[in-house]
């Protein structure tokens, strides 16, 4: 039952950070938005008995990835942030 | 509700999110982490799809050795299956995501503009 | 407006087609016969712990090879488009602080440490080639944030990458001719079951696989930070 | 019964308790810099005692748990120094009730020389 309640309020974390993610105009809290998304993906991936799925998403999905997005917004920063 | 229809259903609003990012959205940095977000939606679809109510994870103890107890293992744990190809899938999204922001540094470089309306050449 | 109707209607079609593929989905209380098969016999064939492990080195093998080669071609068409134009300047750096410094040389060598721990062990314990290689990268990743205008030798990256993909299809040949196909781990003797030198050649395939996508992701990461540098 | 689970589970509760008063503290102090300092200092607390607990719970884990909190040991204060640094950098402001600020002081002597 507590599994339960962490598994849903983690889904509700998703999807608020997802939307915004999506919607924000600033494109830095856009980016660490996406990954936090990804991180706590590999929480629930965890809660799903998938301990190497969750290894993957932890180090790919929200550690490199926003490393190569903050690499390309300081390639193109400056512009417009629209 | 168990774990893995909450997470299918998180992962068809996923993509949903994504799509509407990727088709509501002026910048294309933005449209790439639209594309990010479809991605983890998936991936949540394929983990969702594979898991088994009550199972562990997938990785045998010392103390069952191969042949014993067959039946017991096939009770107790997940489908391994779509957790491999997960695995690949998220490598493969990294390769894609960075070959995506590799197009939008050239691009930028050409034109100094990220906004999507300004690339027009095909428009008709 | 138009655009705006259109992508209403494409979402609500979306929602529509995920509902009906959602309310047909109810939970699974078994395995379905694939994965029971490799659950029963997985263990017995390939001597592997991780039955993810075995499914992705050995069953699935033929995907894996198909996949480092996606990953390589998607870095090498990056880099080719990252291959900034002659004229650069170089961007004012900021050094970065003595603490910081200290720490990563001391972090460094334990996250390489760590990476390598994870895909040696991939067989028995959560982890594997693709989690190591990626920590691999990380590591760098610390250290190109602390050393910023530390050049990073990418030939490196390139002779680790094209030699462990030699061998990684050298032993899938190889796999041919002594056991019972392509990529078969059954070349090496299998061990006993749960130990470090068990599962036959799966632990040196994922070594090979694990040294390949950590200096594909390296390169990928060095040619972003060039690019950046020369702003 | 055995002794250790209940210990355990008390240093892990412990450790659970700073954790949350670290929450606290991100949200109850003034500006940025304040804010770091509670959810670090608050959080390696929390973060060592609580996989304390857990290696008293389960001794067979313990030398894995102990390469753990080095780990953290080393990375916690490093990150947190290195983001408030940053944000000095950027020019983030201080809160008002600040008496002395001794990285835009070296930097001034450092212009100055």
């Amino acid at each position: 039952m507590l599994s339960l309640i962490i598994m849903i309020s983690l889904s509700v974390l998703i999807l608020a950070s997802a939307i915004l993610a999506v919607q924000t105009k600033n494109l830095v809290v856009a980016v660490i938005a996406a990954g936090l998304v990804s991180l706590m993906a590999s929480i629930g991936y965890l809660l799903l008995a998938a301990p190497d799925v969750a290894m993957t998403e932890a180090a790919i999905g929200s550690g490199l990835s926003t490393i190569i997005f903050f690499y390309v917004l300081n390639r193109v920063r400056g512009r417009d942030n629209g | 509700m168990d774990f893995g229809q909450i997470a299918v259903s998180v992962g068809f609003l996923l993509i949903l999110i994504g799509v509407w990012g990727i088709l509501t959205q002026k910048n294309i940095i933005k449209i790439v982490i639209g594309f990010s977000v479809f991605d983890t939606g998936l991936h949540m679809i394929m983990v969702g799809i594979g898991y088994v109510k009550g199972g562990t994870a997938p990785i045998l103890d010392g103390a069952i050795a191969p042949g014993t107890a067959p039946i017991n293992i096939v009770a107790g744990i997940v489908d391994p299956v779509p957790q491999a190809l997960v695995l690949t899938a998220i490598v493969i999204g990294l390769g894609v995501t960075a070959l995506m922001l590799a197009y939008v540094v050239r691009l930028y470089e050409d034109r100094k503009s990220l906004d999507i309306s300004s690339y027009e050449d095909l428009k008709w | 407006m138009v655009k705006k109707l259109f992508v209403i209607i494409v979402l609500i079609g979306l929602a529509v087609f995920f509902y009906g593929m959602l309310s047909s989905f109810s939970g699974n209380e078994t395995l379905n016969m694939s994965a029971a098969y490799y659950a029963e016999n997985g263990a017995e064939e390939v001597g592997a712990a991780n039955l993810v492990t075995a499914i992705v080195v050995t069953y699935r093998g033929l995907d894996t090879l198909g996949e480092v080669t996606i990953l390589f071609l998607t870095a090498a068409i990056a880099a080719f488009f990252l291959k900034s134009k002659d004229n650069f300047s170089k961007r004012k750096v900021k050094e970065s602080s003595e603490l910081l410094k200290t720490a990563s040389s001391m972090l460094v060598p334990l996250i390489f440490t760590l990476g390598i721990y994870v895909f040696v062990n991939g067989h028995l314990t959560p982890g594997g080639g693709f989690q190591g290689g990626a920590i691999l990268a990380s590591g760098l990743v610390l250290l190109l944030l602390s050393e910023p205008l530390q050049k990073v030798n990418s030939v490196l990256f390139a002779v680790v990458e094209s030699i462990s993909g030699l061998f990684y299809v050298g032993i899938g040949v190889a796999g041919i001719f002594l056991a019972g196909g392509f990529l078969d781990n059954s070349i090496l003797p299998l061990g006993e079951f749960g130990t470090l030198l068990s599962a036959g050649a799966l632990p040196v395939i994922y070594i090979l696989v694990g040294l390949k996508v950590g200096s594909e992701l390296s390169g990928l990461l060095t040619k972003f930070q060039e690019t950046q540098e020369e702003n | 019964m055995e002794i250790l689970p209940i210990v355990g589970g008390i240093v892990s509760l412990m450790g659970a308790l700073f954790l949350l008063l670290g929450a606290v503290g991100v949200l109850r102090m003034p500006d940025s810099y304040n804010r770091i300092q509670a959810g670090t200092k608050a959080t390696t607390l929390g973060t060592l005692l609580f996989l304390l607990g857990i290696g008293i719970y389960n001794p067979v884990w313990f030398p894995k748990l102990v390469v753990l909190i080095l780990f953290i040991l080393f990375t916690n204060p490093v990150s947190s120094h290195v983001l408030a640094r940053s944000a000095h950098s950027i020019g983030i402001k201080l809160t008002e009730v600040t008496v002395v600020d001794k990285l835009k002081d070296t930097r001034g002597e450092e212009i100055d020389a």
